[in-house]
């Protein structure tokens, strides 16, 4: 049993903005204060001081076969944070790409306590659920690529959508998947051609099905099964000028289903096809904004080294082209594919500028924070490490004014930026980085600390540097633990991670197999995870 | 004689499948335990197939049964395993792997 | 009684066929379907059967000797866990935790096959792909330094030259298959073209060949091959749909070793601004890739990892059991799930025998003579589950086919960390 | 060629009074990692104090008076006798100062320094002067593989800073090497200046096989015999480069004495490598 | 004060600040590195017309240049670290890299850099690569003979312009064989430049002209030609006069110059050593010729 009195309150989804209250924590979830013997409960004495639900981060790569590749291609990048073991804790390595232990700790450090990671290929899904079962502190759930799936496509071209759905709640059980991802739908089905698409309605080899019917498809399947998340879309023309365009028709298509658009700020760039990118971030806002069913998050530029990593295949070659060093490339039978290259961002690089600019401005530039979700897109745009600094970025704008002068001046042009006088509240803050997403994921015990929710909560020391007050929180509880302690990590437990297992049709697993048959090299009877070889884990359930 | 062969020590399916019977059975060291040299080779060091011929690096000695094969001229193989390492000094270059193909021998009839 | 499993894998090589078709009478396997000469007999010559631990020669109950090895390892100033190859991945994670608890060397057997491929990736990158993809797509396959038809023997039907796929239904002959080596194989008699090449020049032949990819003449031939056959070869290269490229120890054990595959790499990955392109190592045991992976996301390194001064280290030539076995830098060791003493050089599997040392593997492998403690477990794959890495890092479930006599790798180990956190 | 004498230098070693003596207790197998042993740490720190400063036996965290006896405080001139062939990172990172070994030293010696001395009287194992970033090192014997390469994963090595060694150097030598110069007064493995993006290197003994593989610009300069070059390297001809008179000149003022003048010689110049940028070159003396 | 019985006047050389960048130029002996040397620095008398006063100052041993060649070292003086890096530019790329063999490097500490080889690289059309030997970086750039050498930056130091002094002879003989002994031992001097021809200037000068443009005009007043038209106050029976100007990298190598040239100058024939001065008012260095010559 666990008190934290006194604190200064801020818990959006209960509509609760800077109130004093005392929260109550019982079995791992925040209960009424009549529930609580006091003469037991552990008091943290929370006065003058800003209490949050544990941080909710929506789209984040920690764990997984691209995440590994990045650690094992950048040995170097151990070397950027090195962490002793101690008493309690494991050793660990890397920024951007932290190993396992590490990346909960440095979350559970940073007050965060559900991440998603967001990617993995089913058939390597078994790869990224146990790496999750080795990141403590932290819940979590794994996004499964399907925009490139080889029997959706070939369900869609036959026009046989009921069997696309049934395997779609098939596959996402399979993989103990908690949501379904698409990534440059067709296009990466294309690279292994050596190409890619570049409309909605370009063709995808050998299905002859269309970007739009992929991302259409899914949609009405996501609505159908009733997941918690929608459709988390990472749409086409990734990184390229002028690729706003793309992004708003998919946004509009993607409307009435419902979508969320991961790291908006890489698919919000206007200029020529083929020139440097510029910022298209109020056209992207007010896309955002007239849209009810749209959500996003940034992938905000954090200025260092990052390792840029994703399923898009062909959006990775390019990249690599661009600025030459390591890259890999993995394509996955049947279903995906992606790629990594390593990468710095500088201030004074005019592209890496605007893409920074292009960030802050959408978060912004969108009127409603349940819209807009704080990523870096870790570790693309930079690490997780760097949300702090975000959240100043917004909160101050003197500070948001001094780094935007460090820019190259080619950046600074014609920027939007230095008009913008908005400030985000705590209140907001606690929306874009704990209520939002964990709504928006439908998670209903995450992101607040209302009665039933899972004792899931931060403890801020109020600070005029926002940064240095959201890089160190006083204490961290997780599931009614204390986890940080005067700013110390003090404990590390295990994390559950979260799936979803829709209903469908079992006469459906025949035709499978003889997909499986045809297509894979590993036989249907090896393919799906079972609960029990998973770490901790808990079934959310679609209603 | 004093022209160096190549090693190249590496996997056959006899080696393979002595593995499961242990590495102490007949069976492995059977499959571990001979050199393969070209016809050509066998001549000229005025031996006959299935003598034994001692073998010479830097790391150190082994006397095994020559098998004819067809190799190259000047390569020597050996399946990998106890005798071969007898040939195959420590020496990583600084990378962990010693040089399992490519150690320079020195082969004299018995 | 009788029964049939099917789905079975076989772990015995990186291709972690899974088809296999196990027939199992009163807890022996008696059957084996579909399985190579190499996984029929790793199932067939396997002995299930209960038997004890050994300290110092001496049979004794398990909690005798996990006190002894926790002993031998607590005791140890610089020890060192090596192998991990054949043991579950899950296992290996366990073996990591023990070694970072320890501040303890752990190397995999990645040290003497494929460390040299990580250390290229490190350098460069890796533009990869799964066996599927090979097998659905693949129009020209090229084994460099490999000879699959011996050491990974479906590897040609289930996965590649001789395998049907979506693009490929016609199999082989809608493949062109090229071996490179520097003696005729099983495998490069099956080729189409068979460039062998003089030892020790791969690297040479690489750089050439890149250099004719980019319309570059290199300034002269290296002995043994001519400049029309790698001309006719990188022609072949560029102007394939998908092509792979497989390698192994020829590469990684020669002159060159790391170099020699960054230079592959690279080719490959400047491959693909002409068409698609992959490369692919041909790893070795059950699950030598997994040790890879665990490793990895457990200290940030693949291979050689030291957790010595509290933190993880990678280093090669440092921290790879082979330098450290030689130069005497170890003073015990920790022995899971391979047979060091007859892969190390006589230098270095020497010192072992001087140090204390634990082994811990399935009865059938096989013990050194010497380890001061031994531990019997189960298999991974026949009488215990666990997960697995293929060659291309797709994760499987191992079943379990037998009923488990021994404990596995993973509860020991679990018991041994406990034991060492109590010393 | 090679170094006769090197009597300036020696002077100046002799001439250096109130350093701090180091000598290891006890000889040992076991591998000891002392990046504590570093001028920077020393300079300010009592006897105590350095007595205090933290090495690893092994796996066990020690304290350096524990494993070396120690004469000597508040210097930042530091002398190690005898054999620390086992002792690795010693005056890693180390920025000023001096360290003087007389005998064998462990791996990764003057790792990442940048400024500063490190002199070594015998052999040095690995990775000596690995991703240097300044300073001096000054190998007597023979230098270890990956003398003044790069960090695992880095594509960028030295970076400034000089490495002298009077006897052989094995594979890798300044690989990814970025700046700075290396001179082997003997012989050299495979792979030298691998992958080099600039800077100098200089082989008085042998040049093995595979140098400049991968080089993008930077110069290779082989004084003595050499393997032939890779087939991605152009000859271009004999030329007599002015900035290696430099160079030597430069080496001369640092201390080595030449046998015999090698200013003004001929040398084949090779471009490559063709397969990198191209820019790289090697030169060859012509024997005449 | 008198020399040999020569009248030394009690006067002072006015001499002015500048800017001076000494100069290395090597090459594969010293006959071509002279004749680079000779290039550079020709044309180069006074700031008046030809941007700026140079001239080699000795010759160096291999053992004395950064590349062990046969070298020379020069010169240079301008009125300002711009105009500097304009004159480097121009001759050092004019007339030392197109000569043959040539190289040359910066041969002084201190001052403010200005960069040459850095600018002069980009003749090598993407061919030309640097060295950072010793936090010295060098150019090369392919030539068609080998490869120019130049070091990147060319120190700027301040340094004095304008020490002079006058002989006032009896015949034109005498005239000249005075300044000629006395810029003799002068050359063997370091640091120091007499920049007019055979480091003698028969001219003078003075500053403004009755005609509008011409900013500066013949020394009338040592004319000896006129010297009743103008005025001039020469001696009885001088005939004829010459002047050494001095430019030094410092008071001192001007002042030590002056001192040996005036005594070396006090030949039988002469009847004045004199110097030139705007009444104190223009240049901030003084050389008191008695306070020189009596220390």
């Amino acid at each position: 049993m666990l008190g934290i009195t006194g604190g200064k309150v801020f818990d959006p989804i209960n509509g609760i903005d800077g109130r004093l209250m005392d929260i109550w924590i019982k079995d791992g979830k925040v209960v009424p204060e009549e529930m609580i013997d006091k003469s037991e409960a552990q008091i943290i004495d929370a006065s003058g001081k800003v209490v949050m639900p544990g941080g909710v981060d929506i789209h984040s790569h920690i764990a997984g076969a691209k995440v590994n590749s990045g650690r094992k291609m950048c040995p170097e990048d151990s070397l950027r944070l090195l962490r002793p073991r101690s008493q309690i804790t494991r050793s660990g390595s890397g920024l951007t790409v932290p190993s396992t232990h590490l990346t909960g700790y440095l979350y559970s450090e940073m007050g965060y306590t559900t991440v998603m990671e967001a990617a993995a290929a089913p058939l390597v899904a078994r790869h990224t659920h146990e790496e999750l079962e080795d990141i403590p502190n932290i819940d979590k759930g794994v996004f499964i690529t399907m925009g490139n799936n080889h029997f959706i496509m070939k369900c869609i071209r036959d026009g046989e959508l009921g069997k696309a759905k049934d395997y779609v709640a098939w596959l996402v059980g399979a993989a103990k998947g908690f949501a379904i991802k698409i990534v440059n739908p067709g296009g990466v089905e294309n690279w292994k051609y050596g190409k890619n698409v570049q409309n909605l309605d370009d063709e995808v080899i050998g299905f002859g099905v269309t970007p739009r019917q992929i991302l259409t498809t899914l949609g009405q399947i996501n609505k159908d099964l009733k997941l918690p998340h929608p459709l988390h879309i990472h749409g086409l023309r990734l990184g390229q000028a002028g690729n706003v365009d793309i992004t708003i028709e998919t946004m509009e298509l993607m409307n009435e289903f419902n979508g969320h658009f991961c790291h908006v700020q890489f698919m919000s760039y206007g200029g020529e096809r083929g020139s440097l990118p510029q910022s298209a971030s109020k056209k992207i806002a007010q896309a955002i904004n007239e849209k009810s069913g749209v959500s996003v998050d940034v992938g905000q530029i954090v200025f260092g080294p990052a390792t840029t990593m994703t399923s898009d295949g062909p959006a990775q070659f390019s990249l690599h082209q661009r600025i030459g060093g390591k890259w890999i490339n993995d394509d996955l039978e049947s279903e995906s594919g992606g790629g990594l290259a390593p990468l710095t961002f500088k201030r004074n690089n005019p592209l890496h500028g605007t893409m920074w600019l292009t960030g802050l401005e959408i978060f912004l530039l969108v009127d409603d924070p349940w819209k807009v979700f704080l990523t870096t897109d870790h570790p693309n745009a930079g690490p997780f490490l760097g949300y702090p600094q975000v959240i100043r970025l917004l909160m101050d704008r003197d500070y948001r004014t001094r780094e935007f002068e460090r820019l190259h001046t080619k950046a600074k042009k014609n920027a939007l930026l230095p008009e913008l006088k908005r400030e985000y509240t705590l209140y907001e803050i606690a929306i874009i980085t704990r209520g939002g997403p964990a709504r928006r994921l439908g998670l209903k015990n995450k992101g607040h600390l209302g009665i039933g929710a899972d004792a899931d909560l931060t403890v801020y020391l109020p600070d005029d540097d926002k940064e240095e007050m959201f890089s160190h929180p006083a204490w961290v509880v997780k599931d009614g633990e204390i986890v940080v302690k005067d700013g110390h990590l003090v404990r590390e437990q295990p994390g559950r991670t979260m799936y979803v297992s829709p209903n469908y049709d079992p006469q459906i697993e025949e035709d499978i197999k003889a997909h499986f048959k045809e297509s894979y090299t590993i036989s249907f009877e090896n393919y799906s995870i079972r609960s029990e070889h998973m770490g901790p884990n808990e079934k959310i359930s679609c209603d | 004689m004093k022209k160096f062969f190549t090693l190249i020590t590496g996997r056959t399916k006899k080696q393979a499948h002595g593995l499961h019977k242990g590495i102490g059975s007949p069976d492995y060291i059977a499959a571990t335990s001979y050199v393969e040299i070209c016809p050509d080779d066998i001549a000229s060091l005025g031996i006959i197939e299935g003598q034994k011929v001692k073998l010479l690096s830097e790391a150190g000695s082994v006397e095994l049964a020559v098998h004819s094969a067809d190799i190259p001229i000047g390569l020597l193989f050996i399946p990998m395993g106890p005798a071969a390492n007898q040939l195959v000094g420590p020496e990583t270059f600084g990378t962990g792997m010693p040089s399992f193909k490519g150690m320079q021998i020195k082969v004299s009839p018995l | 009684m009788s029964r049939i499993i099917e789905d079975v894998i076989c772990k015995f090589c990186g291709c972690l066929c899974d088809d296999i078709a196990v027939e199992t009478e009163d807890d022996h396997i008696v059957k084996i379907k579909r399985a190579c000469p190499n996984g029929r007999s790793m199932f067939l010559d396997y002995d299930s059967s209960f038997s004890k631990p050994l300290v110092n020669g001496r049979e004794v109950e398990w909690d005798e000797a996990i006190t002894a090895a926790a002993d031998i390892l607590d005791k140890a100033d610089s020890p060192l866990i090596y192998g991990l190859s054949s043991t579950s991945s899950e296992s290996q994670r366990k073996a990591v935790e023990l070694a970072d608890h320890l501040g303890a060397v752990i190397d995999s057997t990645s040290s003497v096959c494929h460390f040299p491929t990580s250390q290229a990736l490190q350098a460069v990158g890796e533009a990869t792909c799964t066996l599927g993809e090979v097998k659905n797509r693949a129009d020209l396959l090229i084994y460099w330094g490999c000879n699959p038809l011996v050491s990974h023997i479906r590897h040609f039907s289930r996965y590649s030259a001789n395998a049907k796929g979506m693009l490929l239904p016609n199999g082989r002959k809608d493949r062109t298959v090229v071996v490179v080596d520097v003696r005729p194989t099983a495998t490069s008699k099956v080729a189409d073209i068979f460039l062998q090449i003089k030892p020790e020049t791969d690297y040479e032949i690489l750089s050439s060949l890149r250099a004719l990819v980019h319309g570059k003449k290199p300034e002269y031939c290296i002995d043994g091959v001519n400049i029309e056959q790698l001309e006719q070869l990188a022609a072949m290269l560029k102007n394939c749909r998908y092509g792979v490229i497989f390698f192994g120890m020829g590469l990684t054990m020669s002159t060159g070793r790391s170099y020699n595959v960054t230079e592959l790499f690279t080719l490959v990955a400047e491959l693909n601004k002409f068409n698609r392109f992959s490369a692919m190592p041909m790893r070795g045991h059950g699950n030598v890739a997994g040790a890879d992976q665990v490793l990895t996301w457990l200290s940030g390194y693949p291979t050689a990892v030291s957790f010595a001064c509290g933190i993880p280290q990678i280093g090669p030539g440092e921290f790879t059991s082979v330098d450290m076995l030689a130069g005497k830098e170890i003073d015990a060791a920790f022995i899971i799930a391979s047979n060091p003493a007859v892969h190390f050089p006589h230098a270095a599997a020497s010192h072992l025998k001087k140090i204390p040392t634990i082994h811990m593997a399935p009865v059938s492998n096989g013990f050194t003579g010497d380890a001061d403690v031994i531990l019997p477990t189960a298999c991974y794959g026949i009488d215990a589950p666990g997960t697995s890495y293929r060659m291309d890092n797709v994760p499987l479930r191992l079943r379990s086919v037998l009923k488990k006599k021994r404990p596995t790798d993973e509860e020991v180990l679990i018991q041994i960390i406990k034991a060492v956190k109590k010393c | 060629m090679g170094c006769v004498s090197c009597v300036g230098f020696n002077q100046e070693i002799a001439g250096i009074k109130d350093d701090i003596v180091l000598r290891l207790k006890e000889p040992t197998t076991i591998p000891i990692e002392a990046e504590s042993i570093c001028p920077d740490l020393f300079v300010k720190r009592s006897y105590r104090e350095i007595y205090d400063l933290p090495v690893y036996y092994g796996r066990r965290k020690m304290r350096l008076g524990e494993l070396f006896s120690i004469d000597g405080e508040k210097s930042d001139f530091i002398t190690i006798e005898d054999d620390v062939s086992n002792v690795k990172k010693i005056g890693s990172k180390m920025t000023s100062g001096k360290i003087v070994v007389h005998g064998d030293v462990g791996r990764h010696v003057g790792a990442s320094m940048a400024g500063g001395e490190i002199v070594i009287r015998g052999n040095a194992a690995d990775k000596a002067g690995i991703n240097m970033q300044g300073g001096l090192l000054w190998i007597k014997g023979n230098a270890g593989h990956q003398t003044g390469s790069a960090l695992p994963g880095e594509n960028k090595g030295v970076n400034h800073g000089v490495i002298i060694v009077e006897g052989n150097a094995g594979l890798e030598l300044g690989a990814c090497m970025r700046r700075g110069i290396i001179a082997v007064l003997g012989d050299v493995g495979d792979f030298a200046g691998a992958r080099m993006i600039a800077g100098s290197i200089l082989v008085f003994g042998h040049l093995a096989k595979r140098a400049g593989a991968g080089m993008k610009r930077g110069s290779i300069i082989s004084f003595g015999s050499s393997e032939p070059l890779l087939p991605t390297y152009r000859y271009e001809a004999i030329v007599q480069p002015v900035f290696i008179g430099i160079l030597l000149k430069y080496l001369k003022e640092l201390g080595i004495v030449f046998e015999s003048d090698m200013t003004g010689k001929s040398y084949e110049r090779y471009s490559g490598d063709i397969n990198a940028l191209g820019k790289g070159e090697i030169f060859i003396h012509v024997k005449s | 004060m008198h020399i040999n019985e020569v009248e030394i006047e009690d006067t002072f050389a006015e001499a002015f600040g500048m800017k001076v960048a000494t100069v290395i130029i090597t090459a594969i002996n010293e006959k071509w590195a002279k004749t680079a040397a000779q290039l550079a620095t020709g044309f180069g008398t006074s700031i008046i017309a030809c941007g700026c006063e140079a001239g080699v100052v000795s010759t160096l041993s291999p053992d004395q240049t950064p590349d062990g060649r046969p070298g020379v070292l020069a010169l240079f003086f301008t009125t300002s670290r711009k105009e500097m890096e304009k004159q480097l530019l121009n001759r050092l790329g004019q007339c030392v890299m197109t000569s043959p063999t040539s190289a040359c490097y910066n041969g002084m500490e201190g001052g403010k850099p200005v960069t040459i080889g850095g600018k002069l690289r980009y003749f090598g059309d993407g061919f030309q690569s640097s060295k950072l030997i010793n936090n010295r970086r060098f150019w090369r750039i392919p030539m068609m003979d080998g490869e120019f050498v130049i070091e990147e930056k060319f120190n700027v130091c301040s340094a004095v312009g304008g020490g002079n002094f006058f002989i006032l002879a009896e015949n034109q003989k005498v005239c000249l064989a005075a300044a000629e002994k006395a810029v003799k031992v002068m050359k063997k001097l370091p640091g120091i430049i007499m920049p007019f021809p055979g480091g003698i200037v028969r001219s003078g000068s003075k500053i403004g002209s009755k005609y509008k443009g011409q900013h500066v005009s013949v020394n009338t007043s040592y004319c000896p030609s006129i010297q009743r038209q103008v005025g001039a106050d020469l001696p009885a029976g001088v005939n004829s006069v010459l002047e050494i100007v001095i430019d030094g990298v410092d008071e001192e190598a001007v002042r030590q110059s002056m001192c040996e040239g005036i005594r070396a100058a006090c030949l039988p024939g002469i009847l004045k050593i004199t110097a030139g001065n705007y009444g104190g008012k223009l240049g901030q260095y003084h050389f008191h010729l008695h306070k020189i010559l009596s220390a």
